[in-house]
């Protein structure tokens, strides 16, 4: 080991000098590396488009920044009389879904097993060819009821022309993957009508809202952000207030004025709680009870039978110290709601958002609160939404063989014309597996994503994998794309004409019309021109129901409909058209065009059409019930359940009691509490999960966008992930600190996520946001967080299967 | 709004009882002035960055919880601590108030970051430009603001392309930019709720002069002395603000 | 080499000193072997924080400043040993300095290199480092950033100079000693020294105008490291007390520091009879002096900000003193007081020089954690509480800090083998002069009458040649 | 010993030196047609009328094969280069022209905010480029920041560096 001096400093030189020039080497590939990212954005001439978003049923206009072709901002259009200029993150991020790298380039078929993710593409023509030869074989089979078609985030024309496809083609299954909005129910049960109620909330002065996520993503995000700031700051010297009744501190509980905690989906109990204080100490508007509702008093029906009243069951059933054990809010707190909301002039309740098993009571409990405070037809009360006046499209003709089997018995799940009909494809993929009437055989997915956004996911995926042939038309290969036997991938929006209908709650008709901005790059068409195509290669009645070349021409012949009516205006700034609050009773002048084109340019450049107008006690618009008025006895459910009964060949209490539900004879027929269907027994499984939607992600169709992975919601301070809020107190028993990976397993299966220890929630719930955990997609969403709905599907609403968002779990850690 | 006199001082109110905490304007501004995202690991290092942030502080303990959101973004200080410390002249004040971060001159020595006491500096850890943006997605690239090189600070500047774009707009026209309303940062435009203002602090017709002088504003970290331009305005009562 | 001693058998009483220059050991190269590849090492984690930027490291938002940083301060916190001590010493005529002068000094100037070495290593763009340089390039004299490159730049150049003007009659004596190449290289640096009065007494003024100016520079030095964090309005940082502070700090670690490379060289180049257990005992009661400075200090500081009891300001207070880095502050008070006070306290532990060593190496590692404490728990918390830091070193900030280590021990021990560690002619003119002037210098504080000040004594005439 | 040393650093520093200057020089720039500023303008074509994003965006525009086209359709000249215009738009392809004034990426440069507001000629910026008979290789001003900012201290316009560096 004796090393000369010599040797010793040359080896020292010699490292020296390999180390520095290595150093150097790399000092220097350092700065050119520098250098080299210095390069800029590319210039190019600028020019703005009119557009709009359709990401969400929120419809805002928006306009596009392109620079030459490309697309570098999004920005709300000031002209849309909703939303004047606003946009959500969603729409300020959705230029990423738009550039996304992970977009399906052309249509692609599937080469290796299902769900191994190998395709290979093919041209549009084989593959329209592929599916028409399909589909035409299943009509030569007499076997077109077999198609089931399901639409996803899609809104407006694509949808009614994919219902049109289903009447033309034979199949009675047609369903939506949004599901039905729980209001939608109440508005049936009491008024006849079924949509989804809309709320004056602009002019509202007391808003009491059951468990809404009003500025996190419910309805239309912008026009309710907008409104509450109308309701808070609009009015000089007053400022309205907004009670939020939720059991966890969401954003929209964070900027209510008020937070009332409660227990998970006993929302309902609590309206009937209120409605009873009002009734108790006679402070509901009696006039409105008197002169425009039915079944308040008990009454006498054609039979000489005593039916019990609204009155009767509140004061009997509904005590605040009883409704206080249910809910868990104190019995004063009920009653100074109670009192506040009749002293405050129009009050209203909204609610509830959704996803309890008990949510058509809860939302006719609420609605029937509505009632008691006269807060129906009023400004700043519910309203029913008045229709835009769409030119209808030519009566569809089905042939012979279409009758046959539209006439065969839908598949439970399918959207059907009545309410009480469940609309949601775990239900139907249950079916499918139980092999129902009938199997299917081809499966239509239209921008649906079931395998990830339904309850249960893993009945879905089952269920996808056992139907013969699936087509997919879809940005993106998603969950249930990986199943498809073909991928059509349909144009993004900006890239398409798309037609946004009005967003729900508002009370008068807005349609946003929305052109192209940027040239499709890829081998993608447009979702309606494919339906078009589709048609034409069926040819016969089917095509025949079809007399458009391309999807523009049904847009214009649509709107052609706005130009004849006469009415409203096309969007305009502020100053011309003043605000479309408080909402108008007058109608405006006829539209100054000479014709449908000059209508329809400024249409498409303004952005879209608005008739600011709302008439007050158009009763027999409002009330399409047996009794012409509001019906706390809902004679509308009972004759429905007379004839399921029918049907059934049973008495209605007998078909009833079949269904387990709680309440029974009038009761079920009036407002009524019906306790939450938990999954799990309370031993094993000690906390109540209710899952949520981030205004950030949506139903999950938008985990691919890194903008917003980035930003979850600020409360939580996640990125890039899932977590479980608990209590701290639910947590200390847990030994669960803040940051822990968790399980939380519920008796349907078990999901890993981190803990956020969450003062903001009750003690014995816990709460997960839904929209991660993609296996699919693209891979900004791939193997981040982890999805709840896989906690879920195992309990749902006796009367139509829907699935309950919510369920029993146990939280370990992990 | 009548044109700007004198130098303008412009200023940004954001309404607190307005903002609903929704990140339209972090989306907003991180599309409009070219902010990488992260990615998973990165971010759960603390190393996104967003040049405006929606901050959350929840209080209390159940059930007696309030959450409050707090748009945070650069405060455009008439004294700020950050531009003291900088050793090269990289953040600096310009002539109407903003505080500019010149990415070439910057040594990334992250002192700003650390005298700046609203933490809304952000550094550049990785080269994000070169392998951060996906090919696709760099066609949604704002040609008017550069990409920051790794190893430099970044920040907010008002936005201050969009004043140039409309200052060269009004000098076509032979006059001066309004005081309000015809430059408006990314973060202000895109707000749903129309809780954020903007406008010229030194006109006192502006909405935003008359918000200044509101009884519900206040300004962050007021005590230090750092002069903001970016008025907050309190959570929860009524008060006389200008109509829209 | 043997000719060489017997010609010179004069000197043979200081053979000992140069003969790690003449001779160097088996062991020796297997140490620098050793050292060199943990240098490398540290040279390979650089480069790859060059190749890939800053995102290698475990700094994040809001903790931007992390170990550089904290080695930055603890370097320059060395530096003090050196110069400072040494001109101290020297301008107090301490005739125990002579042994040691040279080594303190050359730990100040190689070490000041990883000082400004732990700032380029920190920045995000090392390529445009000299942008800092005032009036020349764009640094802006008003940041106390700009204030460090310029004071430490300074003290560098100043404590070269301090360092390299008593090694001439060192290089001198070499000079003759040594042939070849080695020749001409001495040749070059003993910049013609002959020995002569006229050399010796320019040489004496200039050490000592040196002494004099280093001294205001190494303070400054240090207050202005300080600065760069009490010049900001973070909590527990935007401190009055931290210039004092921190030179008290630094002056502490440097002794430490110089007490263990005293032992060390002591052990390795068999100096016994140079370095005795007095020196190290001397030198402990200053670092006696220090650690309860230090307290006194830190207790000054942390008393103040407990009672203003700002919200801010607690925050970081209890995360030092009972949060997360609670384990690193009370290892620093344990290993910059409880340690080195209980040690140096008694007369028994102190006059031994492994008890010195034992209070200085806990010194060297409590001030590093000391500067650790002071740099993070700030950032961690910020002002406003909605982003809570954490920060962990990655292997690359480690790697870098123990090959900085590695290569200034490397750096110390190649300039052992090319310099007299022991500062010769002075311990010469120690045993020559020094033992006349003390006499005379006691003789003076004794009662007598007063006496015309006598003319400086001129010196011996070299002993060399 | 010592000469060898000192011949040996600035040997290295000359060729570093040298490799690193030759980096920064742009190379020469040869464009794919020869064309000829004196004499379209000499036929009355104003700059705009070929860089027709000037007065309008923040960049001129190198003028596209179809703009060519508008006059050259037809042969006018027995030029081979105004043959090569044809060839090009017989191909569809555009003229690949090639930039002569480079801006490093982080500096923003507004011919709008030059030309239409503050009335810059063009040949401040671009010298004696309307005299050219062949395309230069090189810029024929030396475009450097003190260059601008001389400039822009004559003529009072702004020197806030925010203003080009963004």
């Amino acid at each position: 080991m004796e090393l000369s001096r010599r040797g010793f400093m040359k080896l020292t030189v010699l490292s020296g000098a390999g180390a520095a020039a290595g150093y150097g080497g790399v000092a220097l590939g350092n700065l050119t590396e520098a250098a080299s990212q210095d390069d800029r954005v590319p210039g190019g001439v600028e020019r703005w488009v009119t557009t709009g978003c359709d990401l969400c049923s929120g419809g805002c206009g928006a306009r596009v920044r392109l620079i030459d072709t490309r697309a570098v901002l999004l920005e709300g259009n000031p002209l849309h009389p909703v939303t004047r200029g606003g946009l959500c993150p969603v729409g300020q991020a959705s230029l990423q879904l738009l550039y996304n790298p992970d977009r399906v380039k052309g249509p692609m078929k599937r080469v290796g097993a299902r769900g191994a993710g190998q395709w290979e593409p093919l041209t549009w023509e084989e593959a329209l060819r592929t599916l028409a030869d399909r589909l035409r074989g299943l009509r030569e089979q007499g076997e077109a009821h077999t198609l089931v078609a399901l639409t996803g985030r899609a809104r407006g024309i694509v949808p009614d022309l994919l219902r049109r496809f289903a009447r033309a083609f034979g199949t009675p299954n047609v369903t939506d993957a949004s599901g039905d909005d729980p209001s939608s129910q109440a508005l049936w049960l009491t008024q006849g009508i079924g949509a989804p109620i809309a709320y004056d909330l602009e002019n509202a002065k007391y808003i009491v809202s059951f468990g809404v996520p009003l500025v996190d993503g419910w309805w239309a995000p912008v026009r309710q952000m907008r409104a509450l700031v109308q309701v808070r700051q609009g009015t000089p010297g007053r400022r309205g207030k907004l009670v939020q009744v939720e059991p966890r501190l969401s954003p929209s509980a964070a900027k209510a004025d008020e937070w009332i905690p409660m227990n998970p989906g006993t929302e309902g109990a609590l309206a009937l709680g209120l409605a009873h204080v009002l009734v108790a100490e006679g402070l509901f508007d009696r006039r409105f009870v008197a002169e425009r509702t039915f079944g308040f008093e008990d009454w006498v029906d054609e039979s000489g039978r005593t039916n019990t009243g609204f009155r009767s069951l509140l004061i009997k059933e509904y005590l605040p110290s009883k409704v206080a054990k249910v809910t868990g809010v104190p019995e004063e707190t009920i009653r100074r709601l109670a009192r506040e909301l009749a002293a405050s002039g129009p009050g209203v309740a909204l609610g509830p958002a959704g996803g309890q098993s008990n949510d058509r009571e809860t939302a006719w409990a609420i609605h029937a609160l509505n009632a008691l405070m006269g807060a129906i037809e009023r400004p700043g009360g519910a309203l029913v939404a008045r229709t835009a006046p769409l030119a209808q499209w030519p009566e569809v003709r089905p042939d012979e063989t279409a009758r046959r089997s539209l006439a065969m018995p839908k598949l439970p799940g399918a959207r059907g014309d009545e309410p009480l009909a469940g609309n949601s494809f775990a239900l139907l993929a249950d079916a499918l597996r139980s092999g129902a009437a009938y199997r299917a055989k081809a499966l239509l997915l239209w921008g649906a994503n079931p395998a990830f956004t339904e309850p249960g996911p893993g009945r879905v995926r089952q269920a996808l994998s056992e139907i013969p042939f699936v087509v997919s038309v879809s940005s993106f290969l998603d969950e249930s794309t990986q199943y498809a036997d073909l991928v059509l991938p349909g144009h993004m929006f900006l890239e398409a004409w798309h037609d946004d209908p009005p967003p729900a709650g508002v009370p008068y008709p807005v349609v946003g019309v929305a052109q192209p901005a940027v040239e499709p790059p890829y081998q993608t068409r447009h979702a309606g021109a494919v339906i078009l195509s589709l048609a034409q290669a069926l040819g016969g009645r089917v095509a025949e129901a079809f007399p458009w070349k391309e999807f523009k021409d049904v847009l214009m012949a649509s709107m052609e409909g706005l130009y004849r009516s006469r009415r409203g205006m096309i969007f305009a700034k502020q100053e011309e058209s003043g605000p479309p609050r408080p909402l108008r009773e007058w109608e405006w002048a006829p539209l100054p065009y000479k014709s449908f084109k000059e209508f329809w340019e400024d249409l498409v450049n303004k952005g879209g059409w608005i008739d600011p107008s709302y008439r007050y006690g158009e009763w027999t618009r409002v009330f399409q019930t047996p009794s012409g008025k509001f019906e706390f006895y809902s004679r509308t459910l009972r004759r429905a359940v007379e004839a399921r009964a029918r049907a059934q060949g049973k008495t209605p209490e007998e078909s009833l009691a079949a269904l387990g539900l709680a309440a029974s004879k009038d009761q079920a027929f009036l407002p009524h509490y019906e306790p939450p269907r938990l999954a799990g027994d309370e031993g094993s499984y000690p906390l109540t999960l209710v899952t949520f939607q981030l205004l950030t992600l949506g139903d999950g169709s938008l985990a691919d966008l890194p903008f917003l992975q980035e930003r979850l919601a600020p409360h939580a301070n996640v990125q890039w992930g899932t977590w479980v809020e608990i209590n701290p107190k639910t947590a200390g028993t847990l030994g669960v600190h803040d940051g822990d990976w968790v399980w939380v397993e519920s008796s349907v299966g078990k999901v890993k996520v981190r803990a956020r220890l969450y003062p903001g929630i009750a003690p014995g719930v816990a709460a997960i946001p839904m929209g991660q955990g993609h296996t699919a997609l693209g891979r900004y969403a791939r193997g981040v967080g982890a999805n709840p709905m896989e906690l879920l599907g195992a309990e749902r609403d006796p009367l139509s299967g829907t699935p309950a968002l919510a369920t029993r779990v146990k939280v370990s850690k992990a | 709004m009548a044109e700007a006199k004198g130098t303008p001082r412009w200023g940004m109110a954001i309404d607190l009882d307005r903002c609903t905490g929704c990140q339209a304007c972090v989306v907003a501004c991180k599309q409009e002035n070219n902010v990488p995202f992260s990615s998973p690991e990165e971010a759960a290092y603390g190393r996104e960055m967003a040049w405006i942030r929606v901050m959350a502080i929840t209080e209390g303990e159940y059930p007696k919880v309030k959450t409050r959101y707090l748009p945070m973004l650069c405060q455009q200080c008439d004294n700020p601590p950050s531009v003291k410390v900088c050793p090269t002249g990289a953040t600096y004040k310009n002539p109407e108030g903003i505080v500019g971060q010149i990415y070439p001159r910057c040594i990334g020595c992250r002192y700003c970051a650390n005298a700046c006491p609203y933490q809304v500096k952000d550094f550049n850890w990785y080269n994000w430009s070169g392998f951060r943006w996906p090919q696709e997605m760099r066609q949604s690239l704002n040609p008017d603001v550069s990409l920051r090189p790794r190893g430099v600070i970044e920040k907010c500047t008002f936005c201050h392309h969009r004043l140039q774009k409309a200052r060269d707009q009004a000098a076509i026209e032979g006059r001066k930019v309004k005081s309000e309303g015809e430059y408006v940062p990314a973060c202000v435009q895109s707000c749903p709720a129309q809780a954020m203002f903007f406008g010229d602090l030194n006109d006192p017709e502006t909405t935003i002069a008359k918000l200044a002088r509101s009884s519900r504003a206040f300004k962050m970290l007021d005590e230090l002395g750092t002069e903001p331009k970016v008025i907050y305005l309190k959570e929860g009562e009524w008060s006389a603000t200008p109509r829209e | 080499m043997r000719h060489l001693e017997s010609r010179q058998a004069l000197q043979d009483e200081d053979a000992v000193l140069f003969r790690p220059i003449l001779r160097t050991g088996g062991q020796f190269y297997l140490v620098a072997a050793g050292l060199l590849a943990v240098a490398l090492w540290g040279f390979y984690a650089f480069s790859q924080q060059l190749r890939y930027g800053l995102g290698v490291t475990g700094l994040n938002r809001p903790v931007y400043w992390g170990f550089y940083i904290t080695n930055f301060v603890f370097f320059i916190g060395i530096s003090h040993a050196g110069t400072l001590i040494s001109a101290i010493l020297r301008l107090c005529r301490a005739e125990w300095r002579r042994p040691i002068t040279r080594m303190a000094e050359t730990i100040t100037v190689l070490v000041l290199f990883f000082g400004l070495g732990s700032i380029i290593m920190d920045l995000g763009r090392p390529d445009r480092a000299l942008f800092v340089i005032p009036f020349l390039q764009y640094g802006r004299v008003q940041s106390p950033l700009v204030w460090d490159v310029m004071s430490i730049s300074m003290y560098l150049t100043a404590s070269t100079i301090y360092l390299y003007m008593p090694l001439i009659p060192d290089i001198a004596l070499l000079r003759d000693r040594v042939t070849g190449w080695r020749r001409g290289f001495y040749r070059a640096l003993s910049l013609g020294w002959t020995g002569s009065p006229r050399q010796h007494r320019h040489l004496e003024i200039a050490i000592a105008i040196m002494a004099v100016l280093v001294i205001p520079i190494a303070v400054s030095v240090h207050t202005v490291v300080s600065w760069v964090f009490a010049m900001t309005i973070q909590p527990m940082w935007h401190s009055t007390i931290f210039g004092p502070y921190f030179v008290a700090g630094a002056i502490f670690s440097g002794i430490a520091a110089l007490i263990i490379t005293m032992a060390l060289i002591r052990k390795v180049y068999h100096l016994e009879d140079y370095l005795k257990p007095l020196h190290f005992n001397y030198l402990g009661i200053l670092l006696l002096v220090m650690t309860m400075l230090w307290f006194y200090f830190t207790f000054a500081e942390y008393i103040t900000t407990y009672y203003g009891s700002a919200p801010d300001e607690m925050a970081v207070f209890w995360e030092k003193l009972t949060g997360r880095y609670a384990t690193f502050f009370w290892a620093m008070v344990l290993f910059d007081f409880v340690i080195p006070f209980t040690i140096l306290a008694y007369n028994r532990t102190r006059r031994t020089i492994s008890g010195t060593v034992v209070a200085s190496l806990s010194v060297v590692i409590g001030m590093w954690l000391e500067r650790f404490t002071i740099v993070v728990p700030t950032l961690v918390n910020p002002r406003l509480p909605w982003s809570r830091g954490v920060y962990f070193p990655t292997w690359v900030e480690i790697s870098v800090t123990v090959g900085a280590f590695a290569t200034f021990t490397l750096l110390y021990m190649l300039f052992t083998k090319f310099f007299p560690i022991v500062s010769i002619w002075e311990v010469r003119e120690g045993r020559e002069r020094g033992l006349r002037e003390v006499e005379e210098r006691i003789r003076e504080y004794l009662p007598g009458p007063a006496r015309p000040e006598k003319a400086r004594v001129s010196p011996e005439p070299p002993l060399v040649r | 010993m010592l000469r060898g040393v000192v011949i040996g650093v600035v040997a290295v520093i000359v060729v570093v030196g040298g490799v690193l200057f030759a980096q920064r020089l742009e190379p020469a720039v040869r464009q794919p047609i020869q064309f000829n500023h004196a004499k379209h303008i000499a036929q009355g074509l104003e700059c705009a009328a070929c860089h027709q994003y000037v007065k309008e965006q923040t960049f001129a525009g190198l003028p596209t094969v179809e703009t060519c086209m508008m006059c050259h359709s037809a042969p006018q000249t027995k030029s081979p280069e105004e043959e090569k215009v044809r060839q090009f738009a017989e191909k569809g392809q555009g003229i690949p022209w090639q930039r002569l004034y480079r801006m490093p990426g982080h500096v923003f440069f507004s011919h709008r905010r030059h030309v239409s507001v503050a009335k810059v000629e063009c040949q401040t910026c671009h010298g004696a480029m309307a005299q050219a008979t062949t395309p230069p290789s090189r810029p024929l001003v030396n475009q450097s920041m003190s260059w601008c900012l001389a400039c822009h201290e004559k003529r009072q316009a702004s020197v806030d560096c925010v203003a080009c560096h963004k």
